[in-house]
């Protein structure tokens, strides 16, 4: 409890928690909409109306963008948060447009489905304006949750039911762990606040360093856990691999948007650079931990051969490179994640919408198939070579302004070996995404058929492409509100 | 408003060709050809516009750089820098050169692409490639210039491989597409490195004085080079990477699978000279210390280019890769020129090479059209070859001879090439850039000097051999019998870049030259002197340009003549030996005919196969990149059949690992002591039966041959990825502990 | 005399050593699940004994105590759920043979 | 050794055995009663702390319905509990050796701590501050909202996946 800040009323707390409620009353509203026609055939609605709820909360979101307050003391409503929350509600708004044919077609139980996609929405807006660790927590396992049951939401496939039970458990246990290391946390610091933790770890220093290191490996696992940082990977291929594909592209993008602004917030406010564990042991295992992951997952990526595994494996070395802004825990190195993470949510979302495109159309995943598909549907293959540029790192592309951001960030810290590997993994990232480029533009083909894709889709697929050659060949709006928004931390 | 602000509509044109062709036109071919040409041809007029403009004109006429800012792109610190043209004299000439070489070339292929499947998709590369040139040239900042240079290097790789279907071709593409991106990884760090040390990219900010300063007394992380050192060496990677030097040089001789248009314009005169273009931009940087490292960097590897593919291009029998390696050679000229500092000598042999060098390739694709028309009209007529006509080479220059008689436009127009690639004295425009570059290198550094001059006989000899062995004598197969002349639209281009390739040089004529010096005022180097103001640049760098430019007031005679002696020794000892008798079909080749009576043949091997530089390149890099790759792949791939736990899975890693160093270790006695020694030429042979069953290739290592290497991994490594979620938690704690213990040990 | 924080400590830890070594080698995944409640019960004891011991006076460890009974309770309804539908489809619930899924 | 340290013996003893038996039992069915046991052991800490509300929490959350759900989940997948099958996989040992050095650390830690004597006693309304905390605007009102929709949408999840079609 903490009277000393300013009382809020209740219309002013109402109004700050806005995106939140409008996602709330949205989710409910789906779920009661499908509840009473049960029967209904096909439920076309359902996808617009969730769309409809994304957009309200998004313009909740707009409306509040000038704001910088506490909420109940356990939320943030800053710049960052906001921004966050945007890239967020995009992101699942994409993944909306995304399911409209792939759910219909292969699920009975599309309602829950869309209230769960919403609620994910909630628990990442959530995750990202939470400044108390019970808060950050139950937020943490709001988004598991969702995840899990999203993941295993095609029960009568073999498939999507083993990568749910694995990514459950293993995620099961992971917050355990992680909340056995905030349970320490709470008795060495005395408090869940992040300020607060930082403020006594600034005063206690010398005598905590060495019992705190255990309880923040622990933590520090869990966050991992979340973004799918290397070592603590495994449960991605797999979980990836399985899933329903719109969730394989809202697990590859979601949760890592969440979990970064996670990483940026507890990184940046409760371990302060100027204390001397956080910028000697935090940052140097922070910078293995990214260079690690970087390269297992390129490296693995190489040898495989669905396209689904092949993306989740890249998805990985994606976080390396986003771990390299986190370390570099500098202004720019906070506008480098943003705008990496933005770039990267519109290139992966690109290109699972090709995939499920291609998928919805003939059923398979495995990269071979992709052949000729350059003759087959243009388009299609034109925004999923655009993406997998643009994950490349090709200029002009989205993903190029990230890495150079990214890359500089960390030669601004000192990590030139660090900016090095990223570099070296860019190129070596080439390798793979050649292999799908070259099946869709050069292998020959077997068949001319063409593919048609549903308007929903052509929707997704022509946002993620405009998005990533604007974001790449005129980015300077974008990183200077990126910019602007970085300071959050910054400043005072 | 100038006229200089539209020059950003110089990379548009090719651009809006690109788009108008690959998004309408695909299917009909002439309009698709006119499109891309009017396109070419509209910036050429713009350009040759801006050029004059910008030569005449006080504005950007030498005395200040012209800079129009366009477009907000890319925020630094709190502000925008802008993306904008930047105008100056370096950028002028080479707009003189781009667009006209362009668009020489673009004509040329509409004969010599006469009739290919992907005629109109050939000419949405070449024009997208033309838009990348053009941009990297006009813009004002590094990062739109890395941008245009990575697009030029896509394009490059789709037109190497534009014939695909040709293993080989598509093999060339990649190679090409890998090597150069080892040098544009230094680059982009060098950008990275830049950026975050000035928080700007643009020439006006990175070159200011003050900046330059700044770099020059900043150390790079604590050691003893400054930051300027560092950043200059980076981006002189790209410019390794790109120019084909030492030792990235591999991919060049490899790119002739393409059409030859497309080694004319990006493999000769156009892309690969970008390398050097971009340390004649960023030439402040590179001279910012005074006697820094970096520039006898630069020297030595110039240098060593230019001697090294030199000796290499005597043994080559293939028309296209004895220009390749002569490319190579000139290139190496120019850097060495940029790295003892006489950075206007290296911009002129740029310009004037751009132009002799096209037409050398023009011709040879000329020569080779005509073989490959020989060889079907024999064909038709029924006169078979004798033995050997299943592996018939149209580009190889044993089966040609005679062919002076054949194709007198070809022939007339390439000995004017050939004389200026030799530097004939007078009256080719090879002449006076190479004598600027040794009478300067006779002043500043006299053992780049000789090596230069080494590299000049060499050159000639060569082109006198190339000459003599392709038009003299009496023709060696029917192909080369019934070999036509080609059509005008291929020879006329072929005229215009002959009289390029002698009138050029006029305009660089040294002001202190014996008896016509002064006659045409020495044009080249006021203007593109001026590029870099003395009052700009630091004080040292100043005094070192200004050191340059003293070289070459009073004229020293020595280097004339040791540069003609070479020259035309070169030229009458190769006419010597090539052209007073010349070759009879099945005869060997007299250099190594010689060199094997006097011992020497192993070395003749060694300049044949290039120095053996692929054979170890692939026997190491490629070696070891797979290698890496499916050690890493312990980490996760599964190929699960029995029921293994984790445990064994540790275990036999441990063993995998193990035995892999081992194997490396082996391979390392095996392969790389056996390629030195090969390359002493004690065990010729060996070296090519083990690079053949090495011969898994960049390609099949790390894109195509996933599926062996994976087999191959499987039989290596046991699981880790197995699929088993409690296999995962166990190492998921085994992690968290490693972490603790380590944070416990720090 | 009261009973030393440490006892409690080395419990929860002891406790949740337990849960842990059971997430790692039961086969069968309902008995993975239990060790994780197990862990989760350390978890509590942990987060309530710091509360006794430190600041008894404010509720911050009782209400953190309450939020992890929440998602304790939250999360074995979907595990149950899951290992419910993962028998349906695989027919079995060890999760050794539930590997389709990997490389 | 006080009544109290005596009674930590005893419950202590109660939830580490009844652990052990969690994890060690060959039937799954014996093993959900461990884990019930092992409920009552830590309930019976929770009074030795004066948490009485967690006490009676830990009998109806957990071993109610926590306890009865799991009994329940055994029963639907019963087809598993006749196969005579070994208890653990092939990596217990490595497991056992991680989980003894997981223990270390934390012992360890426990050892080293700044801890002091008990703060104060527990105020006379402590039920009533923590009642007042999560719904107080100041403390955790917010978790606690978010956690009832969690837990709503946690139950709309299961539903979703098990229910008959």
């Amino acid at each position: 409890m903490n009277p000393a800040e300013p009382t809020l009323t209740l219309a002013q707390t109402l109004w700050l928690l806005s995106p939140e409620l409008v996602l709330l009353v949205a989710g409910m509203l789906i779920l009661g909409l499908d509840g009473l026609r049960p029967r209904q055939e096909g439920k076309r609605w359902l996808p617009y109306v969730t769309l409809a709820g994304l957009a309200s909360a998004l313009v909740a979101t707009l409306t509040l963008w000038d704001c910088n307050a506490r909420v109940l003391f356990v939320l943030s409503c800053d710049p960052f948060a906001l921004a966050i929350k945007m890239v967020a509600l995009m992101a699942t708004g994409i993944v909306v447009l995304v399911s409209d044919v792939y759910i219909r077609t292969r699920s009975r139980y599309q309602g829950e489905f869309y209230a769960l996609l919403i609620f994910s929405a909630l628990a990442m807006c959530l995750l990202g304006a939470s400044t108390n660790i019970v808060m950050i927590f139950l937020a943490f396992d709001f988004l598991s949750i969702t995840s899990y049951i999203l993941t295993g939401y095609l029960r009568d496939d073999r498939r999507s039911t083993e990568a749910a039970i694995k990514y459950f458990l293993y995620g099961a246990v992971l917050s355990a762990v992680m909340l056995y290391g905030m349970s320490w946390f709470y008795g060495l610091t005395g408090s869940t606040d992040l300020a607060e933790i930082a403020a006594v770890l600034r005063e206690t220093e010398h005598t905590l360093r060495p019992l705190i290191l255990p309880p923040l490996i622990l933590m520090a696992a869990g966050f991992a856990f979340k973004v799918a940082a290397a070592p603590f990977h495994q449960w991605a291929p797999d979980a990836y691999e399985g899933a329903p594909t719109p969730v394989t592209a809202f697990l590859s993008v979601g949760p890592k948007i969440a979990g970064f602004a996670l990483i940026l917030r507890v990184t940046l406010i409760a371990f302060p650079m100027d204390l001397a564990f956080v910028s000697l042991d935090w940052r140097t295992v922070l910078a293995t931990l990214a260079a690690l992951t970087m390269t297992i997952g390129n490296l693995v990526a190489l040898w495989q051969q669905n396209i689904k595994r092949l993306l989740a494996y890249s998805s990985i070395a994606q976080a390396g490179y986003i771990l390299i802004g986190v370390v570099s825990a500098s202004p720019r190195g906070v506008t480098a994640v943003l705008l990496y993470l933005v770039a990267y949510a519109l290139t992966n979302l690109g290109a699972f919408a090709a995939i499920i495109a291609f998928s919805n159309r003939t059923g398979s995943d495995a990269i071979d198939d992709y052949a000729g598909l350059n003759r087959r549907a243009p388009v299609l293959a034109l925004v999923l070579l655009i993406s997998l540029l643009s994950l490349g790192g090709i200029p002009p592309l989205a993903g190029f302004v990230g890495k150079l951001y990214l890359f500089s960030a960390a030669m601004e810290a000192g990590l030139l070996w660090l900016a090095v590997v990223g570099v070296i993994n860019s190129v070596i990232s080439l390798a793979y995404y050649w292999k799908v480029i070259r099946a869709m533009y050069i292998a020959p083909t077997q068949t001319e058929e063409r593919l048609t894709t549903s308007p929903t889709l052509a929707v997704a697929l022509g946002i993620a492409g405009i998005g990533v050659l604007a974001i790449g060949t005129f980015p300077g709006p974008l990183l200077a509100l990126l910019g602007m928004v970085a300071q959050t931390f910054f400043t005072g | 408003m100038s006229i200089l602000d539209l020059a950003w509509l110089i990379p548009f044109f090719p651009f809006a060709a690109f788009v108008a062709v690959s998004v309408f036109t695909y299917r009909n071919r002439v309009l698709s050809h006119r499109l891309v040409i009017g396109g070419i041809a509209a910036s050429f007029v713009l350009s040759q516009i801006v050029f004059w403009a910008a030569a005449l004109l006080p504005v950007g006429g030498g005395e200040h750089a012209f800079e129009s800012a366009l477009i907000p792109w890319l925020p630094n610190g709190l502000e925008v820098f802008s993306l904008g043209v930047y105008i100056d004299p370096a950028t002028a000439v080479m707009l003189f050169m781009v667009p006209l070489v362009c668009l020489m070339i673009f004509i040329y292929s509409v004969g010599y692409m006469h009739g290919d499947p992907r005629y109109s998709r050939f000419f949405a590369y070449v024009s997208l490639f033309a838009t990348g040139m053009l941009g990297m040239v006009v813009f004002n900042n590094l990062l739109a210039f890395f941008i245009f240079w990575e697009i030029m290097g896509t394009c490059s790789y789709l037109l190497i491989g534009f014939w695909y279907e040709k293993e080989s071709a598509f093999r060339a593409g990649l190679k090409a597409f890998l090597v150069t991106k080892v040098g544009d990884l230094f680059l982009m760090l060098g950008l990275a490195l830049l950026y975050a040390e000035v928080g700007s990219l643009a020439y006006r900010d990175i070159f200011s004085p003050e900046t330059l300063e700044h770099l020059a007394h900043t150390p790079f992380l604590g050691t003893s080079f400054s930051m300027a050192t560092v950043v200059a060496l980076l981006l002189f990677g790209g410019t390794v990477g790109k120019s084909a030097q030492f030792p990235l040089h591999v991919w060049l001789p490899d790119a002739m699978e393409g059409p030859t248009p497309v080694s004319a314009l990006i493999h000769a005169a156009t892309m690969v000279s970008a390398g050097v273009f971009l340390v004649v931009r960023a030439f402040p940087l590179f001279a910012a210390i005074e006697g820094g490292v970096q520039m006898t960097v630069v020297a030595a590897i110039g240098a060593f280019t230019a001697i090294f593919s030199s000796i290499i291009a005597i043994a080559q029998n293939d028309i296209k890769r004895v220009l390749a390696f002569s490319t190579i050679s000139q290139l190496g000229y120019m850097v060495a020129a940029l790295g003892i500092g006489a950075y206007v000598a290296g911009a002129f042999h740029l310009i004037t090479h751009a132009f002799f060098k096209a037409l050398l390739f023009l011709g040879s694709g000329s020569v080779i059209h005509g073989m490959e028309h020989g060889h079907h009209h024999a064909h038709e007529h029924g006169e078979h070859e004798e033995e050997g006509e299943g592996a018939f080479n149209p580009n190889d220059m044993t089966y040609m001879g005679g062919l002076a008689r054949r194709q007198p436009i070809t022939f007339w127009t390439l000995v004017v090439g050939g004389l200026a690639l030799s530097g004939f004295p007078l009256i080719t425009a090879g002449f006076w850039s190479k004598d600027e570059i040794l009478a300067q290198a006779y002043e500043l550094a006299p053992a780049v000097f000789w090596v230069l001059a080494a590299a000049a006989g060499l050159t000639a000899f060569y082109t006198a051999r190339m000459l003599c062995m392709t038009f003299l004598g009496q023709p060696r197969t029917k192909a080369a019998a019934h070999a036509p002349e080609s059509v005008p639209s291929m020879t006329v281009p072929l005229i215009i870049l002959a009289v390029f390739a002698v009138g050029l040089g006029w305009i660089g004529i040294p002001e202190h030259f014996p008896v016509i010096g002064g006659l045409i005022p020495n044009w080249f180097h006021h203007f593109v002197g001026s590029t870099i103001e003395p009052t700009h640049a630091p004080e040292h760098a100043a005094r070192a340009m200004g050191h340059a430019a003293e070289a070459i007031h009073g004229f020293v005679w020595q280097p004339l003549a040791l540069g003609l002696a070479f020259a035309l020794g070169g030229l009458a000892l190769g006419w010597l030996v090539y052209g007073w008798k010349p070759m009879q079909a099945g005869e060997r080749d007299r250099v190594e005919a010689a060199m094997r009576k006097v011992w020497l043949g192993w070395f003749y091997d060694a300049m044949r196969n290039r120095f053996y530089f692929d054979e170890v390149y692939r026997a190491t890099f490629v070696r070891a990149s797979i290698w890496l790759a499916s050690v890493f792949d312990a980490f996760d791939y599964g190929q699960v059949e029995g029921k293994h736990g984790v445990v064994d899975g540790l275990v036999n890693l441990a063993g995998r690992v193990g035995r892999g160093l081992s194997q490396v270790s082996d391979w390392l006695d095996s392969r790389i002591v056996d390629g030195l020694v090969n390359l002493a030429g004690r065990a010729g042979r060996s070296i090519s039966e083990v690079s053949d069953s090495f011969d898994l290739g960049i390609v099949d290592g790390l894109v195509d041959g996933i599926g062996d290497a994976v087999r191959a991994g499987g039989r290596f490594i046991r699981p880790i990825q197995t699929g088993r979620v409690q296999n995962y938690l166990l190492l998921a704690v085994v992690e968290v502990l490693a972490l603790v213990v380590a944070f416990f040990l720090m | 005399m009261m009973v030393p924080l440490q006892w409690y400590l080395i419990l929860s830890a002891a406790l949740f050593c337990l849960g842990l070594y059971g997430a790692l080698v039961r086969r069968n995944g309902i008995a993975i699940l239990m060790g994780v409640e197990l862990m989760l019960n350390a978890v509590n004891v942990n987060l309530l004994a710091f509360w006794r011991y430190t600041e008894p006076a404010a509720a911050t460890g009782q209400a953190f105590a309450a939020f992890v009974y929440v998602v304790a309770a939250a999360e074995v309804a979907v595990g149950l759920a899951l290992v419910v539908a993962t028998y349906r489809t695989h027919g079995t619930v060890v999760l050794e043979d539930i590997d389709l899924l990997k490389g | 050794m006080t009544l109290q340290q005596i009674l930590f013996f005893i419950f202590g003893a109660i939830s580490l055995g009844a652990g052990v038996g969690v994890v060690t039992a060959r039937k799954l069915f014996h093993a959900a009663l461990w884990l019930l046991l092992a409920f009552f052991g830590v309930a019976g800490l929770y009074v030795l702390l004066e948490a009485p509300f967690f006490a009676a929490a830990q009998l109806f959350v957990y071993m109610g319905a926590i306890g009865i759900l799991i009994i329940f989940a055994i029963m639907l997948t019963r087809g598993m509990m006749r196969q005579r099958h070994p208890r653990a996989n092939r990596q217990w040992w490595l497991a056992g050796i991680l989980a003894a050095l997981f223990l270390a650390t934390f012992v360890r830690l426990a050892w080293q701590g700044p801890w002091t004597a008990p703060a104060g006693p527990v105020p006379e309304n402590s039920l009533g501050l923590l009642g007042l905390t999560l719904v107080d605007p100041g403390g955790f009102a917010l978790p606690f909202e978010v956690a009832s929709v969690l837990l709503v949408v946690a139950l709309i999840g299961a539903v979703t996946i098990v229910r008959e079609r």
